[in-house]
């Protein structure tokens, strides 16, 4: 995996993904040699950098994404970015997602801005799959699910479901995800989302798929010093706090202790 | 022009420069090898280290406050062995000065990990932490009553001759009492200041926002708090002080030695800009320059009462 | 929606709501009249006042840190005769509480003042300054040790029987001994916190930058300090408290009333905007609907540990 | 005086006043009834706001200066703002200087910064006075004079001093000052500047002429309510400090106490 390094990186170009979501592509040739499910540090005004996910990793030209939904601070002073803009951004950083079991179905599920870690990665491997992948999105309303016209551009037609009902399903990714585990064997699910929705993905899972987890914590410095990023993991003497920045993002659904 | 920012601290140990990385927001070193040039720095104080393993606190174990930073990690470390095996052979490769921070559960537990360490190639110095706000035992208590803090530097000073730091927490009274007793107890050097104790509500969820409830408040918010104290301690005791706490840019340094710091460490702003302590040590002769200062040694201490000044002066082996 | 946002404190002393402009921020109330709706404070609590004029500190007495404000005014005050003449028949023209903020260098001067202010026109509470820390006899050395806040605040009590406040050092090992402190020698109400001891240094001049030397720091720097004060005296009192420190908004209010506080007071972010207490005002109601509360009863204390809740319940005469 | 208040006053020009000195015109009624010698206490992103005397006031056309050097964070930003952009201020506050004598002969004496109020003085009062005013104003060095044109366009040169020579003469203020009080009897000293400055005026004008200092000093609130910005002044019983922000800024040069 690509060692993460400090960049200066410009914003070429922004667009508004979503209600209150907003998508950054940065040029920077070291981010598009990232792996998906790796993610970016970003400086903003605050005391702590900011990690966002790639939602997009475009080697051929030196670009990726960066999806985010503002939420405070520095996500607001983020989409206050305009192009020509510059970042400054540690990344590519922590493990991401392995490449998938060409053999094997596969899932993707994300819940709100969980999605566009998927989507990197679905953009990057659904070529290698004999199928192609399923792809659930969920979000808590309508005018909160991002990327749908991405997966779509891919060939990919995703399940949407929204807490309200208000587009796709109404519920959370659970049920889908549970008919189509119902229907595949040795699967392997990659995930990333709010807890509960993890927490789901992997009990649902539990015997029989391959679960790959994409955490978020806060974070101090985003590669491995000064562990406050940690998640409660299983260890070899029962519970151990591990790492969400350098162990992690991703883990295997076996290995939370939640 | 200042070209020596050398100086000398108790029992030979020589620094290229007074920046030091501090304890807790430096890893074990390597983490940081790539984006810093560790060779560079004064020294480097690792995360605290104790006996055995400790798990630490339950996430969320940071929270953002205005220009400051609240922790809760609550000394999550693999233990003095595996910091022997694995951690110091790649960190003593950095041509620095290795300072090992060292944590305990009782007085006993400080004893053996110091003596553990004592006599291991490239640890050049230990840093009692009896400040850490964020452990249920040990930690903050040892620091906020004299006695305490007399008995465990008096029991690590008996194991071991490397030179020895104690950092000292800012949540008591009186910083002095504490900074004397240590003095007493043998400490080389004092270390000041640790974590501010301090709390966030997160009120989403109506709870305190980090795992261990309250947590230690670094960065720059502390900055006058930390430098109170640097300049109340400077005044009664006469062993050298490395002074933290906010520091963010070779001006904060200068305040620091101004008030009776002989070297100072540099935290939190390392997670924003990685490379800023060797930003730091390049600037700061430039800015000791338009200060009026021909060298380090005229500035330590020059902002504290005349009559104290003298003090600093026989200390500072600088 | 939270329509209602009227407490009652002990002695029956009812605010319209629960944010009061901090001693020392707000003068003696009519400076800021031009500025402020001061009648739709919940009320305000004006500069220290001791029995006979004090000429302050030298100048330069004020500072800025990140995020903070060091200050070293040493309560310049034009003494209780001149305040009772001229400042109070003004400031009691608008229809809010006034607490008056009282100081002494002596346990005797604390209850020459007190008594002087009981059954003056428009007093509606003294607030005790224990705290301050810019003076060199009196204020916080009465508030830094259990025994001597004892004596001054029973002093107090026995002087008036006035709605009393007594307001703590945030400079102290255990806040919690003081608070329980002036808890047992009859204070209706806790004031906390003052200002926190700091320093900053004028690089240029080589000195200390305030006039006094060190000097009291407020501002959304000290914030999680003042929170976790207020959430550790919470659990251990039965007398409400009013909480303050770099309060800047309504989010603010409501993390300390989730700490403990059935009110708060706001100092430093008035002389960045003199009617951000009157928007705290307007906005609190939205900031509690938000947070899924229908009065601000249910909010007091909701942050504490299980079991210390039906404290402050039965505290918060709320 | 007019009663200070809080308001939103767009920048309607901005000029480079000298190296490291910037001079922006506000517009807006209130501010520009101000007395000379007032000053606008202006938010800027610090904890403080940050107090700038009136350069300039045009009641005809509601316009008003801010003429600063850049010393730290505030007056950066400040230095920043174009035109367009509004500040947050309050004002006018203190007390100005009153209007000269008609029938004394007039000195005003400027050191660095100081020299803009003295500007607005001399702009206001100067067809007052039956002689035009003596205009001495000092800097550190030749890129530092300020307003000396704007002296001149009101028809008076003004005497210009640098401390290294670079312009005018060589030396301070205290000399021509020095040389027009041994010419000029029972006179009105207006004078603005450092306070080795104001102290010598007010040694070389002792008993020959009636003083007013300008003074500065680091402020909390700007309108009288925090007892941050004294200055040690002569009382009934001795020192007395008294605030610079609604006391001063102007005082009488007796009544200091240094
Ligand atoms: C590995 C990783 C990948 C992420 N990818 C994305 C993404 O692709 N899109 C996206 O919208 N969000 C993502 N997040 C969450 C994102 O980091 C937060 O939303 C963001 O930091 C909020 O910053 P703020 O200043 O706007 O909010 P504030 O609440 O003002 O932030 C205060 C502090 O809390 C931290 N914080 C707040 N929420 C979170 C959170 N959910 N996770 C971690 N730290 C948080 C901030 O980093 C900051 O230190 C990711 C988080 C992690 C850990
Ligand atoms: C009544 C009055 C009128 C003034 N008029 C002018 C003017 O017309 N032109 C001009 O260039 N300057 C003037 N000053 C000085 C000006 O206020 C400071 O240069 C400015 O506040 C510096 O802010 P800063 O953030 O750039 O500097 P910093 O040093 O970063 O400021 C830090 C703090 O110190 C305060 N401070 C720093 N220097 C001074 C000072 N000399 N006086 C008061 N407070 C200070 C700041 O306001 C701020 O609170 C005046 C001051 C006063 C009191
Ligand atoms: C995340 C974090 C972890 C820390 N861990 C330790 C520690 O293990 N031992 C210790 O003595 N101090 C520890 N500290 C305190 C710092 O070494 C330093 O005293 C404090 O942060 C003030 O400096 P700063 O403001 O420059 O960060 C830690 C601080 C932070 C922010
Ligand atoms: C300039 C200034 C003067 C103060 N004077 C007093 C005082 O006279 N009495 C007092 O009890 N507190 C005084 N305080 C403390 C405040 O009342 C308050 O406790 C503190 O500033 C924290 O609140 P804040 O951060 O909102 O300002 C003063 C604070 C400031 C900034
Ligand atoms: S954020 Fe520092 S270890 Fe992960
Ligand atoms: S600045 Fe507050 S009284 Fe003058």
């Amino acid at each position: 995996m690509e060692e993460g390094k400090r960049l200066t990186c410009p914003v070429v170009a922004r667009t508004q993904a979503a209600e209150g979501h907003v998508e950054l592509i940065l040029q920077s040739r070291a981010l598009a040699r990232a792996v998906p499910g790796q993610f970016a540090h970003i400086l903003t005004p605050g005391v702590l950098r900011r990690p966002i996910s790639f939602s997009r990793i475009e080697s051929e030209n030196d670009l990726i994404g960066l999806l985010f939904q503002v939420v405070g601070s520095g996500t607001r002073w983020l989409a206050e970015r305009s192009i020509g803009n510059e970042l400054d951004v540690l990344g590519p950083l922590g493990n991401g997602f392995p490449a998938p079991d060409p053999m094997k179905p596969w899932a993707a599920v994300g819940g709100g801005v969980g999605v566009p870690p998927l989507f990197a990665a679905v953009q990057k491997w659904s070529h290698l799959t004999g199928d192609r992948p399923e792809i659930i999105i969920g979000a808590r309303t309508a005018g909160w699910v991002v990327m749908e016209n991405d997966f779509k551009e891919l060939g990919i037609e995703p399940i949407v479901t929204t807490d309200d009902g208000s587009k796709g399903q109404k519920g959370n990714v659970a049920d889908p995800l549970s008919l189509w585990l119902d229907n595949h064997n040795e699967a392997q699910v990659y995930a990333c989302g709010p807890i509960p929705m993890l927490q789901a993905v992997r009990r649902l899972s539990a015997g029989r798929a391959t679960t790959y987890l994409a955490l978020e914590q806060r974070m101090g410095c985003g590669i491995g010093a000064c562990l406050a990023c940690v998640v409660p993991t299983v260890g070899d003497f029962g519970l151990s706090y591990r790492r969400v920045c350098t162990d992690g993002p991703v883990f295997r659904g076996e290995e939370m202790m939640w | 022009m200042v070209t020596d920012l050398g100086i000398e601290l108790p029992r030979g140990m020589k620094l290229s420069n007074p920046v030091i990385a501090a304890s807790g927001t430096f890893g074990f070193g390597s983490e940081y090898a790539r984006f810093v040039d560790i060779g560079a720095l004064g020294g480097v104080s690792v995360k605290g280290v104790s006996p055995k393993p400790w798990l630490g606190n339950p996430p969320p174990r940071v929270w953002e406050t205005p220009m400051g930073l609240l922790n809760s990690i609550g000394l999550q470390n693999p233990g003095v062995e595996t910091f022997i095996e694995k951690d110091l052979p790649l960190l003593r490769s950095h041509p620095t000065k290795i300072i090992v921070n060292i944590i305990g559960h009782t007085v006993e537990e400080y004893r053996q990990v110091a003596e553990r360490l004592t006599n291991q190639d490239g640890v050049h110095a230990l840093e009692v932490n009896i400040s850490c706000p964020n452990i249920k035992e040990g930690g903050m208590m040892f620091g906020q009553d004299p006695d305490q803090a007399f008995a465990v530097t008096r029991a690590v000073r008996d194991a071991t001759d490397l030179p020895l730091l104690v950092k000292l927490s800012p949540n008591v009274t009186s910083p002095v009492i504490i900074a004397q007793a240590v003095e007493a107890a043998g400490a080389d050097v004092i270390s000041a200041i640790n974590t501010v104790l301090g709390l966030a509500i997160d009120i989403g969820l109506r709870r305190p926002a980090l795992g261990g409830m309250t947590g230690g408040l670094s960065g720059p918010a502390i900055k006058p708090l930390a430098l109170r104290i640097v300049y109340e301690i400077a005044q009664q005791v006469k062993i050298p002080i490395i002074g933290m706490g906010g520091i963010q840019n070779a001006e904060d340094v200068v305040e620091f030695l101004m008030a009776g710091a002989s070297a100072v460490m540099v935290g939190t702003i390392t997670f924003q800009y990685p490379d800023r302590m060797n930003q730091i040590i390049r600037e700061l002769p430039d800015v000791l320059q338009s200060c009026g200062f021909a060298s380090l040694r005229e500035v330590v201490g020059v902002a504290l009462p005349q009559s104290q000044k003298s003090n600093v002066q026989r200390a500072g082996v600088i």
